[in-house]
């Protein structure tokens, strides 16, 4: 029983705001991402839920307890830290030993849980290294397997694989995603990686500016942004928004009628993969500026009625710059926001 | 996380209760005894007497100039030392345990040896007639030439206390990351440069440290002074020394005591103001 | 536990372990604890003030010994006097060991004086018609004049050093020369006299001076070839090479040739934990054949009625032979330690390096330096109301400083 | 480098080594040249006469073994009291702000800015009243005061170098703060622990006017040979000085190499 | 003219072969990205050309001159150090003048590339904070506008947008890319986010174990893998292969008939959106294990001729686990390896 709960945190630092009464609550064994913008409080977060930072107001849980004034070394968790904060002073095996030999585990309980989250993480060769002598990346995955040995009830991890390259990290994200759910650890996982936020998190939060503006199942989040911002953060390409403006529920755009859920000023927003290129006429104008082969598809950047659009297009379709196309979305997957507030105007998820 | 008021208050109180059951009575009572008339109630009898003294203003003279000289050069040599340390990539250890060996030596033997050295028929000499410059012991440590005394003086000094400066300041470039000279050298910084923007601004706190320490010791100097000037340059602990044993005032030697203390503390004030620094810029 | 026997002579690392091996053999068990004059009187001071004593016998010169009356940390020992009474010590030394307070607080244990040293390199130069035996001060000063000028460099010596005992100089043996008197006359015209006699000796004295504690280094180091100093200051360059120097008497004034004779003294802390046994000490210690061996060995003089045995080492020969000469001169004078003074014997001794200082070494007018002075000296005499000693008239009440 | 770069670098470095090493041989000279080699001119830059004798002469004085042990037992002593009391302080004053921190500072100096003879008379009072005069602790004591405000100073500079994201690492993985000072904080401030044993250790070695005065059977080395050694003949006074050269350059030795970390310091 | 030359570079740390004789030519102006896994060197050979490493063996030559003698400070670069090595005593704008201020700029002309810089990369209301008062992102921002600032003839960056958000990072790479391309920077840029390298680079140099494997354009590296190794690094998913025996120029893998340029034992290699979903017996078989919709895409993973095999299928496609499918990889896209070195078999580009 360790779920986390966030009761309207709230944190300055000095005068800057940075939390703006955060609440969000972590089941038992979730996996929560927290994902947002460059400096927007994941970290100062993640350091208040392990009791590092004192908060301005608001309390901690965990698994029930309130924790707020509990020392960090009693709240029982494990952390990753974003600029991973190994002990330089410490081989590697000792760093990775570091919470169990602080737990009073025996001794060959330790050697095996260590070798165990270094062979997780592939840094057996260096477990007697002191980190000074390895690379970035290597660092960064003594970081993670010492978060991961102690084999905690609730685990922070802010970054924990920002510097590794793309294979390791996939192998790392299947990883961390089978251990974690065997050991049903809570975890709040910060990260930047929107398809490893997707690919391991039971439920995204979306920070803004000190808030948490979103917090939902990876594809509620991504089909069903609750704001213009958290879809066009989440998602590459982000989520394309075009300016209507509705009355009678009913609007047109070039070629292409629509049945908003409000009248007024409306952007209408859809995924540049849940649109169909047709011909100009069929759909609403879309001018072609770049059309960039990306392996796995054609990115398409352009306009539509005056708004900026990128449409993911097959790898083989042969589309040009300055070319005019039709694009209709898919009337399921859209999105409708309104113009003022940039919420989401239905209330879904 | 929380920081409990009280603990650093925990922390400094075995250090500052030691201090004061040890030092504060004795303390007090002789900034007393500096205050105290004789019967009378001139309350700064000792002090008049001290001020009117005949090596009064030499040796607040001989003392600041002293430490004016000896401190910034020692600091400029161990900083230089330290440095070279830092570059050593072999025997760094060996070298540095030479350059601190000084510290081992005592005061009486550093006296004896640099008097050794440059005594009239000392080994300076030695090599000076040998090389055909002098033709026969020559003086250089009394009145007549003040000048090469206090040469004289100020080379035993830092002979024999630069490396205290420099353990301190050899230890306080162990906590300097590599990565930010490295980085001011790829962004166009020469050595000095990066020395002088990084290197120096990162270790200020230790630098702050030596500097008090070693200028709060080079005020308390006189035995090297003693043993190569003579009565040729009064210093002040020197002079508290003598109305202390030799003329058997305690009066006066206690107002001596305090005025080398007000000044210690002073000069640590302006280092402590001058070299502050401001937590967030530490690593 | 071993009676404790604190001492501030003896202490050369050699004269010491002498004491511990030799002079105190057949004494009761003792430790021989050495101390520099200063940290003994904090020392003696503080166990008075904590009213703890660790010390059981003191020795010490009786310029040391003085402020320990003064805190009042020695016991009388008018007993001990009476058992020692037969040893025959001189009632002058006697008298000087109860301080000026009526009851005996130490017992005289070893005597001394201050000599002058000369190297036999340094007779050629002398002034025709001086004898080396009976200088005066023109003539040391010309003397002096005449080696700089032959050598090329200075070659009188004087311990003038923080350490130096240069002041006893000016008060024990230069003052009295030519005024007979220590206190009284200090600012006559025959002071103002002799300080300008003693510039012009000065001007022959080595530059070095003001850093001579011990005369005995610069002696044999060749730089200074006719010092003055106390014996025990020039003894181990004489035993190094007794050949080398002839041991002489100071030089005189118009008044004769003064000399301070130096008593070493033993006493007893009040509450001393062991006081039969530091009595039994005492007895050892100012017994004739320790007296003799002490003579032997470390070159201080006996207090008692001893003859010094013919096989002394040369050294201490010379030695012997310096005080001899010094003590038997026909002009001889003697100038007393001062007396009464309590724990402003210091100042008095800076009142005369600071007088020198001024006048000799900055070249400030004599007369307005001597009244200054003269001043401060009244006021340490007023404070301790010591009455005059020899070689000035004896007083009633201060010594007045004319 | 390049060579002529790496030339001027290793001169320099010799020229320093030398520049310490010539008065330490010239104390050797005198140590082992006897009273002759003293006394010489011109002087000898080698060692004509050797003998043993002076220093063997010491090591035959009564009760020099003793006051050795009590040498180290003061030393060791001062140099564990100063680090003890004075590292926590150091800590306080690096990683927190609190009121008084700069009076503390202050005080803690006072102590140090007075000269400590001055003292000498009350001090010993309080050491006689409280038992501590003329043993080996007291006068460790005394030395503790007069180390502990460097080791303060010291150590405060060197932790406030100590990236707090480590400690704070500790924290997370169950550390008390006492633990993670223990085993974080003061692995990394090593070098800074060790100068200032080193410093304590020779402050106490080399310490002779409060030794003395608190001592009478019970002398430290330095105490009991400087006081005689200071009016002994000048050949005595060179192996003296020597002879007490020789420990705290022993114990130099033994922790210098401590003053390296022997990792980098980089929290990432 | 700054092109830079690093020819058979070797490093050693010790006994551990950091470097295995490297060589890369970048030409003036040109954009090559380095891209590896983990501990594969990328750092130390950065640090080789900018002068902070020795190299053991080798020269750098940048500008045509040998530059492996001059001390980093000669050489005319700037850098972004992977762990941002900003200096904590300056604020952020001392921060970013600090290469100027090295080249003796006048104020106003310090003050007004500051300025940009920093509006480049996002850090303008920071610029009077000190490094450590802001989030790691932010740092990494300060670091990258450090070394824009000063507009070097040669950069080096180190992993330079590892910190950021994918919004971010998307909009930093353009920026960078209409920078670097207009100041005709030399840039050697290590990344672990292929698509970065891809969007960015003209040449990508893949290194393996301290060597450079292949250099080539981003489309050669993706599509005419030189190794195996290079294959299953680049691209998300991994280049699929599978095991093949030809003999006579010819083989056959279930209903697909195969033209490989050799014979013997042979790796068929495809990507996995280069491959048409056919009914199972009309080209290799495949059996679908997971099925991940991944927003704009369908991600099959499964075996086919027992190799493990990822394929991605339109979102829009119905296909579960445990489906028998038949692929059919686009005959102009196939790479063909040798099974014994893992190497191309054909010496394209
Ligand atoms: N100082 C050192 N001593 C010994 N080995 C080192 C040292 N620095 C790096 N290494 C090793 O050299 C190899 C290359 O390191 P490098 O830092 O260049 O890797 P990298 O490609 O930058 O990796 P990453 O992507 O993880 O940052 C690594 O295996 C590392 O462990
Ligand atoms: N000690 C501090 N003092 C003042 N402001 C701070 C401090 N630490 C962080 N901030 C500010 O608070 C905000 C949130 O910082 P935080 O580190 O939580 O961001 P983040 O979401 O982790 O960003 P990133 O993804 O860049 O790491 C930032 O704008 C930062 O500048
Ligand atoms: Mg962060
Ligand atoms: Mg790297």
């Amino acid at each position: 029983m360790a779920g986390i709960q966030i009761e309207r945190v709230g944190k300055r630092f000095g005068g800057a705001l940075a939390l703006d009464s955060v609440s969000l609550d972590v089941a038992d064994g979730e996996f929560v991402a927290l994902l947002g913008p460059s400096g927007c409080g994941k970290t100062t977060l993640l350091r208040i839920v392990a009791g590092l930072e004192t908060r301005s107001s608001g309390a901690v849980r965990i698994g029930g307890r309130d924790v707020s004034d509990l020392r960090p070394a009693d709240r029982g968790l494990a952390m990753v830290f974003q600029n991973y904060a190994v002990f330089p002073h410490m081989t590697v095996f000792d760093n990775v030993a570091f919470g169990l030999r602080m737990q009073k585990k025996p001794r060959e309980d330790i050697e095996r849980k260590v070798r165990r989250a270094a062979a997780l993480l592939q840094i057996e060769p260096y477990l007697d290294r002191y980190p000074a002598k390895l690379s970035g990346g290597q660092r960064q995955r003594v970081a993670v397997a010492r978060a991961l040995a102690v084999e905690p009830a609730v685990l922070l991890m802010d970054e924990p694989l920002s510097n590794l390259d793309a294979l390791l990290r996939l192998e790392m994200r299947a990883e961390l995603k089978s251990v974690l759910r065997e050991a049903k650890t809570t975890t709040l996982y910060v990260t930047h990686d929107q398809t490893e936020a997707m690919g391991l998190a039971d439920r995204i939060a979306v920070m803004q500016q000190g808030r948490i503006v979103q917090a939902d199942a990876p594809t509620t989040v991504y089909s069903r942004p609750a704001s213009t911002f958290v879809g066009g953060f989440v998602g590459s390409p982000p989520m394309n928004f075009v300016k209507v403006t509705a009355s009678g529920r009913s609007a047109r755009l070039d070629a292409l009628d629509l049945r908003p859920p409000a009248d007024g000023d409306l952007l209408l927003g859809f995924r540049g993969e849940d649109v169909q290129l047709v011909p100009p006429d069929e759909g609403m104008t879309f001018v072609v500026k770049v059309a960039e082969p990306m392996g796995s598809h054609l990115l398409l950047t352009g306009s539509a009625a005056g708004c900026p659009v990128r449409v993911v297009a097959p790898p083989t379709a042969s589309v040009h710059a300055g070319d005019r196309l039709g694009l209709r979305p898919d009337p399921d997957r859209i999105a409708w926001m309104s113009q003022d507030s940039g919420l989401a105007l239905d209330g879904h998820a | 996380m929380t920081a409990p008021r009280w603990i650093p208050y925990a922390l400094i109180a075995p250090a500052a209760l030691f201090l004061a059951a040890l030092f504060i009575v004795p303390l007090v009572q002789t900034i007393l005894l500096s205050f105290d008339g004789g019967g009378t109630p001139d309350h700064l009898a000792n002090y008049r007497k001290m001020a009117g003294d005949l090596n009064f203003t030499l040796a607040i003279r001989n003392t600041f100039l002293l430490v004016g000289v000896v401190v910034p050069i020692q600091l400029a040599l161990a900083m230089g030392m330290a440095v070279m340390l830092q570059k050593m990539s072999t025997g760094r250890d060996i070298v540095l345990w030479i350059w601190t060996i000084p510290l081992g030596v005592s005061d009486l033997a550093a006296g004896l040896v640099w008097l050794a050295l440059l005594q009239n028929s000392g080994y300076l000499n030695t090599v000076l007639f040998q090389l055909g410059l002098l033709d026969g012991p020559t003086p250089w440590l009394n009145a007549e030439t003040p000048v090469t005394l206090f040469v004289g003086i100020v080379l035993a000094e830092i002979w024999r206390a630069t490396a205290v400066v420099l353990i301190v300041l050899v230890a306080g470039f162990q906590l300097i990351p590599k990565e930010y000279s490295e980085a001011a050298e790829v962004f166009g910084a020469r050595s000095w440069t990066a020395f002088r923007l990084i290197t120096l601004p990162l270790l200020k706190p230790s630098i702050q440290s030596a500097l008090i320490l070693r200028t709060v010791l080079a005020f308390e100097v006189f035995a090297v002074v003693y043993a190569l000037g003579g009565r040729n340059m009064p210093v002040l602990v020197g002079e508290a020394y003598a109305w202390q044993y030799e003329n058997q005032n305690y009066g006066v030697a206690a107002a001596y005591a305090v005025l080398v203390m007000v000044i210690s503390l002073a000069a640590t004030v302006v280092y402590l103001y001058a070299l502050r620094t401001r937590p967030e810029t530490q690593p | 536990q071993d009676l404790v026997f604190l001492s501030t002579q003896l202490r050369p690392i050699e004269e010491a372990q002498k004491v511990r091996e030799v002079i105190l053999k057949g004494a009761p068990k003792t430790t021989y604890v050495v101390d520099e004059p200063s940290p003994f009187t904090v020392r003696m001071r503080a166990e008075q003030e904590a009213g703890k004593k660790t010390v059981s016998l003191v020795g010490a010169l009786h310029g040391e010994l003085q402020p320990l009356l003064t805190f009042n940390a020695l016991d009388p020992i008018d007993d001990v006097a009476a058992k020692v009474a037969s040893r025959g010590i001189p009632a002058g030394l006697m008298e000087l060991g109860k301080l000026g307070s009526g009851k005996q607080v130490y017992i005289p244990w070893m005597q001394a004086t201050y000599v002058m040293v000369v190297n036999k390199k340094a007779l050629p130069y002398l002034p025709a018609g001086a004898d080396v035996n009976a200088l005066t001060y023109a003539q040391l000063a010309e003397w002096g004049k005449a080696l700089a000028e032959k050598t090329g460099s200075r070659k009188l010596g004087f311990p003038a050093g923080p350490k130096g005992l240069f002041a006893r100089f000016l008060q024990g043996n230069l003052l009295p020369s030519y005024t007979k008197s220590m206190v009284t006359e200090f600012r006559s015209a025959a002071a103002e006299t002799m300080w300008g006699d003693f510039k012009a000796v000065w001007a022959g004295v080595n530059p070095n001076a003001s850093s001579y504690d011990f005369m005995q280094e610069p002696l044999m180091a060749g730089e200074v070839w006719v010092a003055w100093d106390h014996v025990a200051r020039v003894k181990d360059a004489l035993q190094q090479a007794p050949n080398d120097y002839v041991v002489v008497a100071p030089p005189a004034g118009p008044k004769g040739r003064a000399y301070m004779p130096v008593v070493a003294g033993l006493a007893i802390p009040k509450g001393a934990p062991d006081r039969a046994g530091a009595v039994a000490l005492i007895e050892h210690l100012t017994k004739p054949e320790t007296q003799v061996i002490t003579a032997a060995e470390v070159g201080f003089f006996p207090v008692v009625d001893a003859k010094l045995p013919a096989d002394l080492s040369p050294g201490v020969k010379l030695l012997a032979e310096g005080v001899a000469r010094t003590q038997t001169a026909k002009d001889a004078l003697v100038a007393l330690l001062p007396i009464g003074l309590g724990d402003k014997g210091g100042e008095f001794n800076k009142v005369y390096f600071d007088t020198f200082q001024r006048i000799v070494l900055r070249n400030e007018p004599i007369r307005p330096v001597l009244d200054a002075q003269a001043e401060v000296m009244r006021g340490l005499i007023d404070a301790t109301k010591a009455p005059c000693w020899a070689p000035d008239e004896p007083s009633t009440g201060p010594c007045p400083v004319k | 480098m390049t060579g002529a770069r790496r030339l001027m670098f290793w001169s320099g470095v010799a020229a320093l080594c030398a520049w310490v090493l010539v008065p330490i041989y010239l104390i050797a000279l005198g140590a082992f040249g006897g009273r002759a080699a003293a006394f010489r001119w011109p002087k000898a830059f080698t060692l004509v006469n050797a003998s043993l004798e002076q220093l063997a002469t010491f090591l035959r004085i009564e009760g020099v073994w003793n006051a050795a042990l009590n040498s180290v037992i003061a030393a060791s002593l001062t140099m564990a009291l100063s680090l003890l009391l004075g590292a926590p302080a150091g800590y306080a004053l690096a990683r927190y702000r609190f009121r008084g921190a700069g009076a503390f500072r202050l005080m803690v100096l006072l102590t140090r800015a007075f000269p400590l003879a001055i003292l000498a008379l009350p001090l010993t009072v309080v050491f006689i009243r409280a038992g501590l005069y003329d043993t080996p602790f007291g006068v460790a004591l005394v030395h503790t005061a007069l180390a502990l405000p460097f080791a303060a100073l010291v150590t405060a500079g060197l932790f406030a170098g100590i990236p707090r994201e480590l400690e704070e690492a500790a924290w997370v993985f169950g550390c008390s703060r006492l633990q993670a000072f223990m085993r974080v904080v003061l692995p990394l401030a090593l070098p800074g622990l060790a100068a200032a044993a080193i410093f304590a250790f020779v402050i106490s070695w080399n310490e002779v006017f409060a030794a003395s005065v608190l001592t009478v059977r019970n002398r430290t080395l330095t105490a009991y040979l400087l006081t005689v050694l200071a009016e002994s003949p000048l050949h005595y006074r060179f192996a003296g000085g020597f002879v007490l050269i020789v420990p705290s350059v022993v114990f130099i030795f033994a922790v210098r190499r401590y003053l390296f970390a022997l990792w980098g310091v980089s929290n990432r």
